[in-house]
């Protein structure tokens, strides 16, 4: 796929809770077909430490209005710069990057995401739901204060979440949640985002129970585009990079 | 019309700005940002005599105004480049040089062998600088006499343009630059990455899973700076300057300090289209400058005495 | 409770936080800022054996995350300062360092011996590493026979606790290290400035009149983490870490290295309090780690094998 | 003096013209006595090569509102980044520094600015109002579209004005002003701040005219408080340093 290197205008910038918040981009450019999984690389003006671009997964697309979404918690100073960031001023990109997820086979698919690691999952989400198959999101939060735009996720299918303190939905983890136990054969495919010991458990769960998982890691990147191989995850296959080969790995590929 | 050419040993290039290796890939990844027949030559990665898989991640970690990398030369071997690589690449506007490295004075030997055939490789890069791998490369770098040996042997079996990268990690850069123009080097390169390290105060662990790695990007400039001047004042062969050149600017800083080309490596991580820029800017200074060839910038630094 | 004092040699510390030499006058500078009492100690500006002017202007250069310095050591010598600055510091109620430099070795034990006989300077900081003037200072710091002989030269004549501050231009630190080690230096400090140069592309001249000058602040920090890293692992006795720390989090990463105490510089500049707010960031950090000596931080880094 | 440092907000950031603009700072503290030459040091937030503090000379002192006044030209990084600062920001000062311009002996002064150079004299021209002397400016600007709040040099005394191209007042460089050749006798001292050049050549026109003069230097600077030695001038009694020992220098004393 062709990449880009973009200047986006901020349409808006949105904030949903304490920590994360949602950056609309408008370019003049056609924004290219960008597939659920893909990310951007964001380059931050401005700040001693926060040299290097910041990767960033694709929240949304709206291709007839050409607004791209992403959705950003704020963990240090680039973030924190991003969030400040005012309709009007300018974000430049390179994208798209990466690969992407992969079709389930059967009907339903399920997506588990932790906190900000639900970023990939709408994009996928509506995708799936484009393609006939009836995503089901389970969301694991700290607590209610740090929720995410559950409607926007509700468009494409039913929502599920477990917090920490049971604020919302279930207490517990992800892992935990009641909607696991009861879950028939039918699944096609688990895809998860968010911390790796998340990801892991939910990769250890789809194993016992058969079913395929998908999971989108990180790793710090310099480049984003497969040339300085810093971003380096250890596979069966030996070494792979998550900026070309990832950030979307089969849970089994994984040495982790 | 100026003139941007310049030569590095029997090396003609369009223009002094190329690519450092190991921060431009095989020059493919490049190809949607910019047109690569614009550079003066490509660096492609460190290239060794058989495969490595390099170092385990963590791999890289952000400092003020730079970056700790600690790749550790990971290819698929000469024998894969020639086979897959070359191949595909061979067709590029530009100057392919390959950057060689090696534990053994042997590899490097047979490495520098086996591109001496390849007929659009014009020149090697001898990384004899690399920090980040156990045995080799950096030794060489840091031991004038073991710089000479392989320096030497290579020069035995390579008959084009023989460039030498230098290791910043020592006390004199410029007597590694004569040993190794001594050896038969047509050029030298410089600076290599700064031997560095980074912690995770929270963890109380190292950040870089190898616990050190190689500091580039404008933080280490001034540093190169100074080296490349102070070995365009010891040696007669031509010097590429390199560390933390990101826009026209510092590449004319490094020129006038009597760089003949350099190479641009972290600033493609931020512009993927810094090179093309670059090469447009240094352009317009000579126009601005009234100075028609580039050629008459190198070394032009006015040192009151 | 926890404690934050710490032992150089027979020298206690009521906490590891100091202030470097040149970044910190003789601490009056900072008196409307801070309680000075509250330091660790002061490390003073570089004293000669008799009056120097230093370098001519311009002396200072910003650069990415960093600054060039050439001040080149000015100073009114050893025997003003004994008689008129000596007695108007002597009341601070924290140590107060002398750094001592010269051009040769007779200036070095004659500076020492000088400063043997005050009573409130418990220590002194041999500069064997200023790369700012022409003779002297740098070549004992990059020249390991010569570092041997000052080291030992100025042991001979100074029974209090002698400190060689390390030049971090150098192919081995460790190997100065462990030298000074052998030759009587009770603690060793670094890194002082690492050489670089900046140019003015427009004038086509350097920056400074000096042409070069000594980098410091977080660019150079890197560098400087990971060669406390390695001097810890090289020697018995107290490492004190300089480089580029601006808040908390670098002074902790320099502890976890392995220096028993640190030395802020160019952070004063930005912000005179934040010596303050180091000392009271690492009483917080330890307090959040359950940790109740800071000397169990000394060296802490988790490294896995 | 006792210098302090201190968080000030932002009430205006006024744009004058093309280059230059005024930062009006409020502060929760009592702002203590400022000299005329005196400066602050300004903290530039977020910018990897405005690394060190920014030396700018205060423009002038309202102690009954405690608001301070910065009137600063964009020349880099550094200058860019405070231009684009807007009310209700911080901006954190260390002040107040340096020495101050001196009495004159008679009654006249005169006041020669050029450029941004005009800064020092304002609160200068007050002061020497206050003291019952009468001071009279002189500035030189590149164009009519540089020039900087005249009307508030006039309100302590009548202004002068060259520019290059002779689009405001005479044309040509200040030294070569017609008033120059009218003065008579009865000048006290001639204050002078801005480009080298200038600064020099005023300099000679007052050793020639037997006045005395004092010109308000710049040089690079780090601590800004004497302690780091790098910001040297040479003068007849060996190496002097402006942020201690100037900014203001009798020019009969400078070597340059
Ligand atoms: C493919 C990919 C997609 C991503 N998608 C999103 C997304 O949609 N939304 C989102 O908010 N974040 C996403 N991230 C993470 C995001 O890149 C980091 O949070 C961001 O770079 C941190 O920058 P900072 O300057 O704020 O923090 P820093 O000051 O750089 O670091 C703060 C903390 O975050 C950690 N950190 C920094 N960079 C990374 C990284 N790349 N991966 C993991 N930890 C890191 C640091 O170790 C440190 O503990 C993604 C990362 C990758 C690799
Ligand atoms: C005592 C004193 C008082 C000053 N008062 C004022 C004032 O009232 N208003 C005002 O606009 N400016 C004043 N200046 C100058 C001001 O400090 C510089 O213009 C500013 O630091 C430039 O910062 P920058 O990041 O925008 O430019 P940089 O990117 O740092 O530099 C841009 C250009 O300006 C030059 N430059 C940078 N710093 C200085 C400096 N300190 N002196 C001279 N040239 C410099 C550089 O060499 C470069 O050519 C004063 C300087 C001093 C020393
Ligand atoms: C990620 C990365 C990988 C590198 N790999 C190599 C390499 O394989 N061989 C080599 O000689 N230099 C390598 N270098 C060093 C660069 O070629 C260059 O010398 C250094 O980065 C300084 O230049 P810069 O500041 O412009 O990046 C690498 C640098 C980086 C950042
Ligand atoms: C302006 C300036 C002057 C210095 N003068 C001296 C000196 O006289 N003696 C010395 O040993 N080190 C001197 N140094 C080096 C510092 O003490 C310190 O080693 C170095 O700056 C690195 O620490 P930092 O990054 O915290 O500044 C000086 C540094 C600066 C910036
Ligand atoms: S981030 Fe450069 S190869 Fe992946
Ligand atoms: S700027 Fe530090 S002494 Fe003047």
């Amino acid at each position: 796929m062709k990449k880009f290197i973009h200047d986006f205008q901020i349409i808006s910038n949105r904030r949903i809770n304490k920590e994360y918040f949602v950056l609309s981009l408008a370019s003049e450019n056609q924004i290219p077909e960008i597939k659920p999984g893909q990310f951007v690389q964001v380059r931050v003006d401005n700040a001693p430490n926060t040299f290097l671009r910041r990767p960033i997964s694709v929240y949304d697309v709206d291709y007839e209005r050409n607004i791209l979404y992403l959705l950003i918690q704020i963990v240090g100073e680039g973030t924190m710069i991003l969030s400040k960031l005012k309709s009007g001023e300018i974000l430049n990109l390179v994208y798209p990057l990466g690969n992407s997820f992969s079709l389930p086979d059967g009907e339903k698919a399920l997506l588990i995401g932790g906190g900000v690691g639900v970023a990939p999952l709408l994009l996928l989400g509506r995708w799936l739901k484009e393609q006939n198959k009836e995503p089901v999101f389970l969301f694991g939060f700290r607590n209610s204060g740090l929720l995410v735009d559950i409607d926007l996720f509700n468009r494409f299918g039913k929502v599920y979440i477990a917090t920490d303190d049971g604020s919302t939905g279930e207490k517990g983890v992800v892992t935990q949640h009641s909607f696991l136990r009861n879950v028939s054969g039918d699944i096609g495919m688990v895809y998860t985002c968010g911390p790796e010991v998340m990801m892991k458990a939910v990769a250890l769960w789809a194993e016992n129970n058969d079913i395929p998982c998908e999971a989108s890691l990180e790793t710090n990147m310099a480049c984003g585009i497969g040339a300085c191989l810093c971003c380096a995850q250890e596979t069966v296959h030996g070494i792979s990079h998550v900026c070309t080969d990832g950030p979307v790995f089969n849970s089994k590929e994984l040495v982790w | 019309m100026v003139n941007l050419s310049v030569n590095i040993g029997n090396l003609h290039l369009k223009n002094p700005v190329t690519t450092a290796s190991g921060c431009f890939g095989y020059g493919t990844e490049y190809e949607d940002f910019i047109d690569l027949g614009k550079l003066g030559a490509i660096f492609v990665k460190g290239t060794t005599g058989s495969k490595r898989e390099g170092n385990p991640s963590p791999r890289m970690v952000e400092t003020s105004s730079g970056m700790l990398n600690s790749v550790g030369l990971q290819n698929k071997g000469v024998d894969y480049f020639i086979s897959d690589i070359y191949p595909e690449i061979q067709h590029y506007n530009t100057h392919i040089i390959v950057n060689v490295s090696g534990s053994t004075i042997e590899e490097y030997v047979m490495v520098a062998e086996k591109l001496n055939d390849l007929e659009k490789i014009p020149a090697i890069e001898l990384n004899i600088s690399c920090p980040n791998v156990k045995e080799g490369g950096m030794v060489f770098g840091t031991h004038c006499p073991s710089a000479i040996e392989v320096t030497t042997a290579v020069r035995k079996v390579y008959n084009k343009t023989l460039i030498v990268k230098l290791s910043p990690n020592v006390t004199s850069i410029s007597e590694f630059a004569r040993a190794v123009e001594g050896a038969g080097a047509d050029a030298v390169s410089l600076i290599n990455t700064l031997l560095g390290m980074a912690i995770d105060a929270e963890k109380q662990k190292p950040v870089l899973a190898t616990v050190t790695g190689g500091l580039s990007g404008p933080a280490v400039k001034p540093v190169a700076l100074r080296m490349v001047w102070e070995v365009c004042n010891s040696v007669k062969i031509p010097v590429i300057g390199i560390g933390g050149i990101m826009n026209v600017t510092d590449a004319i800083e490094f020129i006038l300090a009597g760089a003949t080309a350099i190479q641009i490596g972290t600033a493609n991580f931020i512009d993927p289209c810094v090179t093309v820029k670059v090469i447009n800017g240094i352009e317009d200074y000579l126009v601005d400058k009234d100075i028609t060839d580039v050629n008459d910038l190198v070394g032009a630094l006015k040192i009151a005495h």
